[in-house]
């Protein structure tokens, strides 16, 4: 699928911005090293590397990549002004400057943030990158012909929810200032700690405006980057990089950019590309995917095959399946109720269903199991291994239902092995045990979008995601509990409608925080607050588990992506 | 040494035993002819004087040489230079049984090379000569042209040219005629008397018509149900029959010259002559197009005639005069393009029970999922008849009327024979208690003997019943034994009518003549005297 | 050769009238399909302002008649639009542009559709040459070991999936084998040889099941015109069996074989989602299961616009070669 | 498809009406004569009855088609099955479902009852459609004649898999899938029964026995249903031979491209799409969806080769796929080598024995 479709969609509505966004994680130090199959594991400058993809970079426009931390095949072309700290595991998921000399310099209360660009900095053609650049762009990615990204700059920038881009509003938008050509001001509506997360997204890569096509700009994107695109066959499906020689180390710590060329094909099915770097043929030898798991079935054959076993990477990715509830549909009103689903759910054979204890890690709590978010432990309705089918019929007697109910569960069709029916049967099954009937309501994947966003027709009892736009707790609890984000007349995320004044002013009193390490610690409280409400059933974090070709080196998978970092990424 | 040699000849297909002890012999450049109806074998052994039984699951005994080859015994190898070489064979269907795809001068081309090891260049030649031999005018470029863009006497030209190819020692001539008209009929029949004359090579000629036999050869076997019935000189053999079944045989055949009464023995001339002023069913002006544009054509141009009550008109024409379009105009089944028919001095549209039909094909025209007792119903039940006593009662008479059973009414048309199907046929129009049966080539389907058979049940039923009838065929001498009068068709036109003993013993129309003239006669001699005629006419 | 002309009038005009009334059904049909196309167009975290730029940029809120109509304006006269930063001209027969990609519709299917083209045209030569050869062998041999191997063989192919024969060809040539590399399309004119060699497997796997087809086809249609009286004739002139086999027989067995074979190449075009959606090949039936997916309206009209030409013009096809094969046939 | 491919697909066009009611026996005799097309018809009999039967055959077993083994599966391995061949074993006969341990026998033979259910259903409302359209089409006047055409050429022309893809994702969930499948494929597909219908009706239509009952008096509905749809008979059942496997392909593919019958409904399709990424691993979880599958278009297909040869022996020899004993082999050989002559003799034979009898009617009357 292209970026915008509907795979893409699909975990861009859990806020994941996968597919752009992601690199393959990285599990621990001990894996990495273990890699590089030859003696030899320094890497070297040279050769092609070759990425096997099923989506295609249909949208190669920065204002319309939905991307975390600048994505991973973008973020070679697209420089920003913060970006993700590109080293393995935890450390991977803290924000360094890119552009920037530093990852912003706040006001006293976190509603002005001002950046300051690094000296030298060069388009492909030479020319100098500067800060009116920087805000073209992000003006650009408010017009509606660009449609596509995150909604935080619309949120943030004064005075922005109504602009229309810079095509239809010639006077640009004031929020943002450019005192000389290496400073950029933004003002914001509100105090925003974690802006210097914000800063990481494509949008504020520079865009030279004379060199602006609209929406032709994707053909051939100007690049900041240490590679240009030479080629860009079929709207993305193959693109071919080689180095842009005005692009300099110097200026730049976080990308290693050792190949000379890239080579990346796209549109092949996922049991091909898996297939293909098992093989390692060829130029497949020195193949990566940047959006491509290891599906169960491969994972089965790969963990019995020690070579192969040795060339997979693993990584953790801030995310959350779950079953959401809608208080407001009945019996799901009954707080016993949607205890008792908690209690009952036997979450071993949901994460069978996912793919297995490999590919998903139990989850109790909301928030992903990862130091950045907060991740604070807790299990309020303890339902063991396998759920508890006692506690949970005692608790539907409470609620009136001694003799069991029935009950509807909504998911979607597709077969993504998160809200599709393989999890769906795994819950239906594990109810019966406690008396509690399920049926399914499969809905084709956008009817599914299109009913349990909007808050008319959002189901009783469904199955949910939802993923990090950067590593944190804001843009993870916000969007789903916060009860000023409920929208009524279009896409809304709060499924629990949770409105509670003591949530809202907690989040409130996070954002103003910009030392993020005592916010993570407040996220982490806030989660298990909510989570007392029942408002969902957390179900597992899934684990990513990629392979690379035989001949790469230098596999960095952080805890921001979970996937394999191309820039990192070394042929010989 | 005779050329054919076949002794105590048995085929057998399966448990059933298609020739059966059949001996004959064939003498360098002698002429004989399988006659016999359909089912008798004489196909059969045409094609096994050839060895094209084998392999074929067939099983044949006896032994037969031909041209000094022993088809039984003979290596696929001998066969296969026997075949076309030395004995070549002419068939039934001269549009079947050329490649569609191919040009004519190219297969008979292929055909010699199989046999003389000569060029390309030299085998197209000699096609261009055989088919300049066998009569093609223009052979040369005509030689280049494929089979759909021949005429069906053309086509029969050109498969007697490939025979010749090879000036093979024996031509065996299976229904040559059959698939055409009489005047092509009598053309090709003497093409074949004229080719044997100049290059002495034998004849066996399979044929299911005794005329054509007495035209062409100088023995004949008659065959039934795989055996030889009579053996002999085809003058002793027509002139005097020793057999009865012989008998019976010459005697269905109807002849083209016997005036009506000798035919419908012991009965009156139709009853109805005098009341020539009860006209039951007149058509005036008709005309019928098909197809639009450039492509439109005329089958049926400015046709008026009129039936009168308990009268036969025959109606004979060659294949593509029209006459099954006019057929059909009469009784309704096609809306003329111009002109009217009036059935009692009525405008009429569309079908009515009073004027019915008989078809030609029995095979077709009747439904064979559907018992002959239903069939007949179907016009009672049409009419509103509901009693279902009352419907049996009324079929089981008609079934016993037409010759059969009452209890037919439940068996399926493949249980019955062709002449039976006819008669379940009749019987279908009988129901509809019409005033006119309009019969499209009655029996040209049926072997002789049948077909007279069923004449007579038409001319029954008329006298019986005071019906008109419309008798359209292509055969003369069928048409002159039941018709009081007679109007002839050519291309959509009527060239000649009036009563049917003027206009066959003194034809005006000079293409009446020419039909008649090329009518088989059964009479050796007389068929000699007029292949010299015709050989007059067309010198003249 | 008026009556060729004729027909290719009465057909054109009628491929015109289906195509649009299959344009109007698919307009129909995905209007009514759920999935909010603007908050698809646009991302699920658009706030409702952005959903509703958005749909006015589409104009979504039009009514579905004025939809069409713009349709059919562009088609006929060609359509203007904005980049944002100039103004670009879509010419006639003008498709639209997709909401998804802003791509003028037209472009993707030239961009697709030599991937289509070269799959199926490919694999058709294939199944023309195993099939026809499979079918007339089987005739010829009929009752024979070898018939009853090939119709075995033919019996198989025709009875799996084609999904089960790609990815199996796939693993085994290409995994364990390593005989070919994994297919991934490269352009005819940038490297034929590659071109060819990446598209062996996808070839086989779709020929492999339509050849069975076609020897069925031509297996039966031998064997028919075998029982042919003009065979007989040849039969009756000592020709030998091979040459009558190999000259008269498959001649006039040829006809149906080519108006199945024109029809298939039509459909097949459609038809080959699977094939191209196994081995990545960026053609028009993987395009168009993806436009259907986010609800992409001009492309998904377009494409089963240009899926529908094909089939109608291959019937078209069918009929003329079929008309000069047999020359019997007249073409109405 | 085209007219062309119509022609030469409709079997024996009218030339040899085939026999019906009474020809029910003859029909019986000459499949019973073909040992493959019984061997098939036993298969087909056999799945009938295993989808039938499949709550009995499970209870047996002592499995369900729903219920989760956790056990039997290997979650660190990404869920695939413990033990030899999948887990087979006498409680599991075939081995269990990766990631579930759900038993796969039960699901293959509750599979069946999909896959072969939403075929039929889908091939008798092609059927349906098609013979209605096309009966209509063939003796309406003119402009009804174009007008019923032209909306089959649509169809005709119309890609299956994409209108597919819409319909089923318009159709709210809760309308049966199975059901939405067969009525998708039904209502679609069914342009080709329609053209070969309205061809074999325009033959039929010329033939003497429809003309004789137009003499009758009859009108053209009592008409087409008393004398034309005997005849279309033999072409429809053979095209419905032909439609069943392509219609167990179809649902498979849609399952396939996943817009077919839905989980936890089990279906030959869908069992084929979760397994096809596992043929390395759990290799049986493939090939027996798969299986099943080919030997059930394959029975199909020879059932029905065998079928149209009973209906129509003349297309016996050009259109059976030689599937028939040896001694046919050799009588359809024979007829074509013999030629005309052989065939003559056949025909010569019935007509002999007619001979006799009418001979004997002559006498008599």
């Amino acid at each position: 699928m292209r970026q915008p479709s509907a795979t893409a969609r699909r975990v861009a509505a859990a806020s994941v911005g996968l597919v752009l966004a992601a690199g393959v994680a990285a599990c621990g130090p001990e894996d990495n090293d273990a890699k590089g199959s030859g003696g030899d594991s320094t890497p070297h400058k040279g050769g092609t590397l070759t990425v096997l993809n099923s989506d295609p970079q249909q949208d190669f426009d920065p204002a319309r990549l939905y991307t975390s931390g600048g994505g991973n095949v973008p973020s070679l072309v697209f420089r920003t002004l913060t970006t993700r700290n590109r080293e393995n595991g935890a450390a991977g998921a803290k924000v360094v400057p890119d552009l920037a000399t530093d990852t912003g310099r706040p006001n006293k209360d976190a509603t002005e943030w001002t950046y300051t660009l690094k000296k030298g900095l060069k388009y492909e053609d030479g020319t100098a990158i500067t800060s009116a650049d920087i805000k073209y762009g992000i003006e650009r990615s408010f017009a509606p012909e660009l449609s596509g990204g995150a909604p935080y700059l619309r949120d943030w920038l004064v005075g922005a929810a109504d602009y229309q881009g810079p095509y239809k509003d010639k006077k640009g938008l004031s929020a943002i200032e450019t005192p000389d050509s290496r400073t950029i001001v933004f003002h914001l509506n509100k105090p925003e700690g974690e802006f210097p997360y914000l800063a990481t997204q494509t949008q504020t890569t520079p865009v030279p405006k004379a060199k602006d096509t609209g929406t032709k700009y994707e053909e051939h994107p100007v690049s900041s980057g240490p590679y240009k695109v030479v080629q860009n066959e079929n709207d993305g499906e193959h693109l071919v990089l080689e180095r842009n020689t005005y692009w300099s180390a110097s200026v730049d710590d976080e990308r290693k950019a050792y190949p000379d060329k890239i080579d990346v094909r796209s549109g092949l099915d996922s049991s091909v590309i898996n297939q293909r770097l098992s093989a390692s043929q060829g130029a497949d030898a020195t193949a990566v995917t940047t959006d491509t798991n290891l599906g169960p079935a491969e994972l089965a054959k790969v963990s019995g095959d020690k070579k192969l076993a040795a060339r997979v990477g693993t990584g953790h990715f801030g995310y959350t399946n779950y079953i959401a509830f809608n208080p407001t549909v009945k019996p799901f009103d009954d707080p016993k109720v949607r205890e008792a689903v908690s209690y009952a759910i036997d979450r071993s054979s949901v994460i069978n269903a996912a793919g297995g204890s490999a590919l998903a890690d139990s989850a109790t709590t909301f928030l992903p199991n990862q130091k950045s978010f907060g991740y604070t432990p807790y299990d309020l309705f303890p339902a063991g291994a396998t759920g508890n089918a006692a506690k949970a019929k005692e608790l539907l007697k409470e609620a009136g239902y001694p003799k069991g109910l029935t009950v509807t569960l909504t998911h979607s069709n597709s077969k993504d092995f998160e809200t599709s029916p393989e999890i769906a049967t795994a819950i239906q099954d594990a109810l019966k045990k406690a008396g509690i009937t399920v049926k399914l309501q499969g809905l084709e994947d956008n009817d599914y979008r299109d009913k349990i966003h909007n808050v008319k027709t959002e189901p009783g009892f469904f199955l949910a995601h939802w993923g990090a736009d950067w590593p944190s707790g804001g843009p993870f609890l916000a969007p789903i509990f916060d009860g000023r984000q409920i929208v009524k007349d279009g896409s809304n995320f709060n499924n629990g409608l949770l409105n509670d004044k003591s949530v809202n002013a907690e989040i409130d009193a996070i954002n103003k925080l910009t030392d993020l390490d005592a916010a993570a610690k407040r996220w982490g409280a806030l989660d298990k607050k909510i989570g007392e409400q029942a408002l969902t059933v957390p179900l597992f974090h899934p684990v990513y588990k990629r392979l690379v070709g035989q001949d790469i080196k230098n596999v960095v998978i952080s805890d921001w992506t979970g996937v394999l970092d191309i820039s990192q990424v070394a042929v010989k | 040494m005779s050329l054919v040699q076949v002794t105590d000849l048995s085929v057998e297909f399966g448990d059933l035993r298609a020739v059966d002890g059949l001996s004959f012999s064939l003498a360098q450049g002698a002429a004989v002819a399988l006659v016999g109806e359909s089912g008798s074998g004489k196909s059969t052994v045409a094609s096994a004087l050839l060895g094209l039984h084998r392999g074929t699951g067939a099983r044949v005994g006896g032994s037969i040489e031909v041209a000094g080859v022993d088809v039984q015994e003979a290596s696929d190898d001998e066969l296969r230079r026997l075949r076309g070489a030395k004995a070549a064979m002419v068939f039934q269907d001269p549009l079947s049984s050329l490649d569609p795809y191919y040009a004519i001068g190219d297969q008979i081309a292929e055909v010699y090379r199989v046999h003389t090891r000569v060029s390309r260049r030299a085998a197209r030649a000699r096609a261009v000569e055989v088919l300049d031999r066998v009569g093609i005018p223009d052979a040369q470029r005509r030689s280049r042209s494929r089979p759909h863009e021949f005429s069906g006497g053309m086509r029969q030209r050109a498969l007697i040219a490939m025979a010749l190819a090879c000036e093979p020692d024996l031509l065996i001539a299976d229904e040559p005629t059959t698939a055409l008209d009489v005047t092509v009929q009598a053309q090709i029949l003497d093409l074949l008397h004229t080719l044997r004359e100049e290059t002495g090579m034998g004849l066996l000629l399979v044929t299911h018509d005794v005329g054509v036999a007495a035209e062409s050869v100088d023995d004949v076997l008659v065959m039934r149900h795989g055996r030889v019935v009579e053996h002999g000189a085809i003058a002793d053999v027509l002139g005097a029959p020793v057999q009865p079944y012989t008998r019976e045989l010459l005697a269905a055949v109807p002849r083209v010259d016997a005036p009506r009464a000798a035919a419908a023995a012991g009965s009156e001339a139709a009853p109805g002559s005098e009341a020539s002023e009860s006209v039951v069913l007149e058509a005036t002006g008709l005309r019928r197009e098909f197809g639009r544009g450039k492509r439109a054509f005329t089958a049926v141009d400015d046709v008026s005639l009129a039936i009168r009550r308990g009268e036969t008109l025959g109606v004979v024409g060659e294949s593509g005069s029209g006459k099954t379009t006019l057929g059909r105009m009469l009784v309704g089944l096609l809306e003329p393009t111009a002109g009217e028919v009036r059935y009692e001095g009525h405008a009429r549209v569309g079908v009515r029970p009073a004027v019915q039909m008989v078809f030609q094909d029995p095979v077709s025209s009747l439904n064979p999922r559907r018992s002959v007792g239903e069939s007949i119903a179907d016009p009672l039940r049409a009419r509103g008849e509901r009693d279902e006593k009352q419907i049996r009662g009324r079929v089981t008479e008609l079934l016993e009327r037409v010759g059969l059973e009452g209890a037919h009414y439940d068996r399926y048309p493949h249980e019955f024979s062709g002449g039976q199907r006819q008669r379940v046929g009749i019987a279908r129009a009988l129901a509809a208690d019409p005033r006119v049966i309009v019969c499209d080539e009655p029996v040209s389907a049926l072997d002789v003997t049948t077909q007279a058979q069923v004449v007579a049940l038409l001319g029954e039923l008329q006298r019986e019943l005071g019906l008109a009838l419309v008798f359209i065929a292509h055969d003369l001498a069928v048409v002159r034994q039941v018709s009081d009068r007679v109007a002839v068709m050519r291309r959509g036109r009527i060239v000649e009518s009036g009563p049917a003993d003027e206009v066959y013993d003194n034809p005006r129309d000079p293409y009446t003549k020419q039909l008649l003239a090329a009518v088989p006669a059964l009479d050796p001699q007389v068929a000699a005297r007029r292949r010299a005629e015709r050989r007059e006419l067309a010198a003249a | 050769m008026s009556g060729f002309g004729g027909f290719v009038l009465r057909r054109a005009v009628g491929t015109v009238v289906t195509l649009l009334a299959i344009s109007v059904i698919v307009y129909v049909v995905f209007y009514a399909t759920p999935g909010n196309v603007a908050q698809i167009t646009c991302g699920p975290r658009c706030s409702p302002e952005q959903v509703h730029q958005v749909a006015q940029q589409l104009r979504l809120d039009d009514p579905l008649y004025v939809r069409y109509w713009q349709f059919l304006v562009g088609l006929v006269a060609g359509q203007d639009y904005s980049t944002g930063t100039s103004v670009e001209h879509c010419s006639a027969p003008c498709l639209g542009l997709s909401y998804q990609s802003d791509q003028q519709v037209m472009s993707i299917i030239l961009t697709k559709l030599p991937v289509s083209l070269s799959l199926v045209l490919g694999a058709m030569v294939l199944w023309l040459v195993l099939g026809v050869g499979t079918g007339v062998l089987s005739a010829w041999r009929r009752g024979r070991f070898t018939e009853r191997l090939l119709t075995a063989l033919t019996l198989a192919g025709w009875a799996t999936p084609v999904f089960v024969i790609g990815l199996v060809l796939m693993i085994v040539v290409c995994g364990e084998l390593q005989l070919l590399p994994f297919p991934q399309y490269v352009n005819f004119t940038d490297d034929p040889e590659q071109w060819a060699w990446n598209l062996l497997l996808p070839w086989l796997s779709l020929a492999l099941i339509e050849a069975a087809a076609f020897a069925r086809m031509t297996r039966a249609s031998m064997l028919e015109t075998l029982a042919e009286d003009h065979i007989r004739t040849f039969r009756a002139y000592g020709v030998a069996e091979r040459t009558i086999v190999g000259r008269h027989a498959l001649r006039g067995a040829l006809a149906p074989v080519i108006a199945l074979n024109a029809n298939n190449v039509g459909s097949a075009i459609g038809g080959a989602v699977l094939t191209e959606t196994l081995f990545g090949l960026p053609g028009i039936g993987q395009e168009l299961v993806h436009a259907v997916d986010v609800v992409d309206l001009p492309v998904v009209v377009g494409m089963v616009l240009v899926i529908g030409f094909f089939v109608v013009l291959a019937n078209a096809l069918a009929d003329v070669l079929y008309a000069l094969a047999d020359r019997r046939v007249v073409l109405t | 498809m085209s007219e062309a491919l119509v022609a030469a697909e409709t079997p024996g066009t009218g030339i040899e009406p085939v026999p019906g009611v009474s020809g029910a026996r003859q029909f019986w005799r000459r499949l019973r004569a073909q040992r493959a097309a019984l061997v098939a018809a036993a298969v087909v009999a056999l799945l009938i009855l295993v989808a039938l039967g499949a709550p009995l055959l499970t209870a047996i077993e002592g499995q369900d088609p729903t219920t989760y083994h956790p056990s039997l599966i290997d979650s660190a391995r990404g869920g695939v099955p413990i033990g030899s061949f999948g887990g087979i074993g006498g409680h599991h006969w075939l081995g269990v479902e990766p990631q579930t341990g759900r038993d796969l026998f039960a699901r293959l033979v509750y599979g069946a009852r999909v896959s072969l259910g939403v075929a039929f259903a889908a091939t008798v409302i092609q059927l349906l459609v098609g013979v209605v359209m096309g009966i209509a089409s063939a003796l309406g006047s003119g402009w009804v004649d174009q007008l019923l055409s032209r909306i089959t050429d649509i169809f005709v022309a119309m890609p299956l898999m994409i209108m597919a893809l819409a319909l089923l994702a318009i159709v709210p969930s809760s309308f049966p899938r199975p059901v939405l499948v067969t009525l998708v494929i039904g209502f679609i597909a069914w342009g080709n029964i329609a053209k070969i219908v309205r061809a074999q009706t325009l033959t039929l239509k010329g033939l003497d026995y429809v003309s004789a009952a137009r003499l009758s008096g009859w009108g053209t509905w009592r008409i087409a249903r008393r004398e034309l749809l005997p005849g279309l008979a033999a072409p429809i059942i053979t095209y419905a031979a032909i439609l069943m496997p392509v219609n167990i392909s179809i649902e498979a593919a849609l399952s396939f491209l996943g817009v077919g019958v839905k989980p936890p409904t089990p279906s030959w399709g869908q069992m084929l799409t979760a397994a096809d990424v596992w043929y390395q691993a759990a290799p049986q979880y493939l090939l027996l969806p798969a299986g099943s599958l080919f030997v059930t278009v394959l029975a199909l297909t020879v059932l029905g080769d065998g079928v149209r040869t009973a209906l129509d022996p003349r297309a016996a020899s050009r259109l059976s796929i030689g599937t028939g004993r040896k001694r046919e082999a050799k009588a359809a050989k024979g007829e074509t080598e013999a030629g005309k002559s052989a065939s003559a003799v056949g025909k010569a034979a019935t007509e002999a024995g007619n001979g006799t009898t009418e001979a004997g009617k002559e006498g008599s009357a």
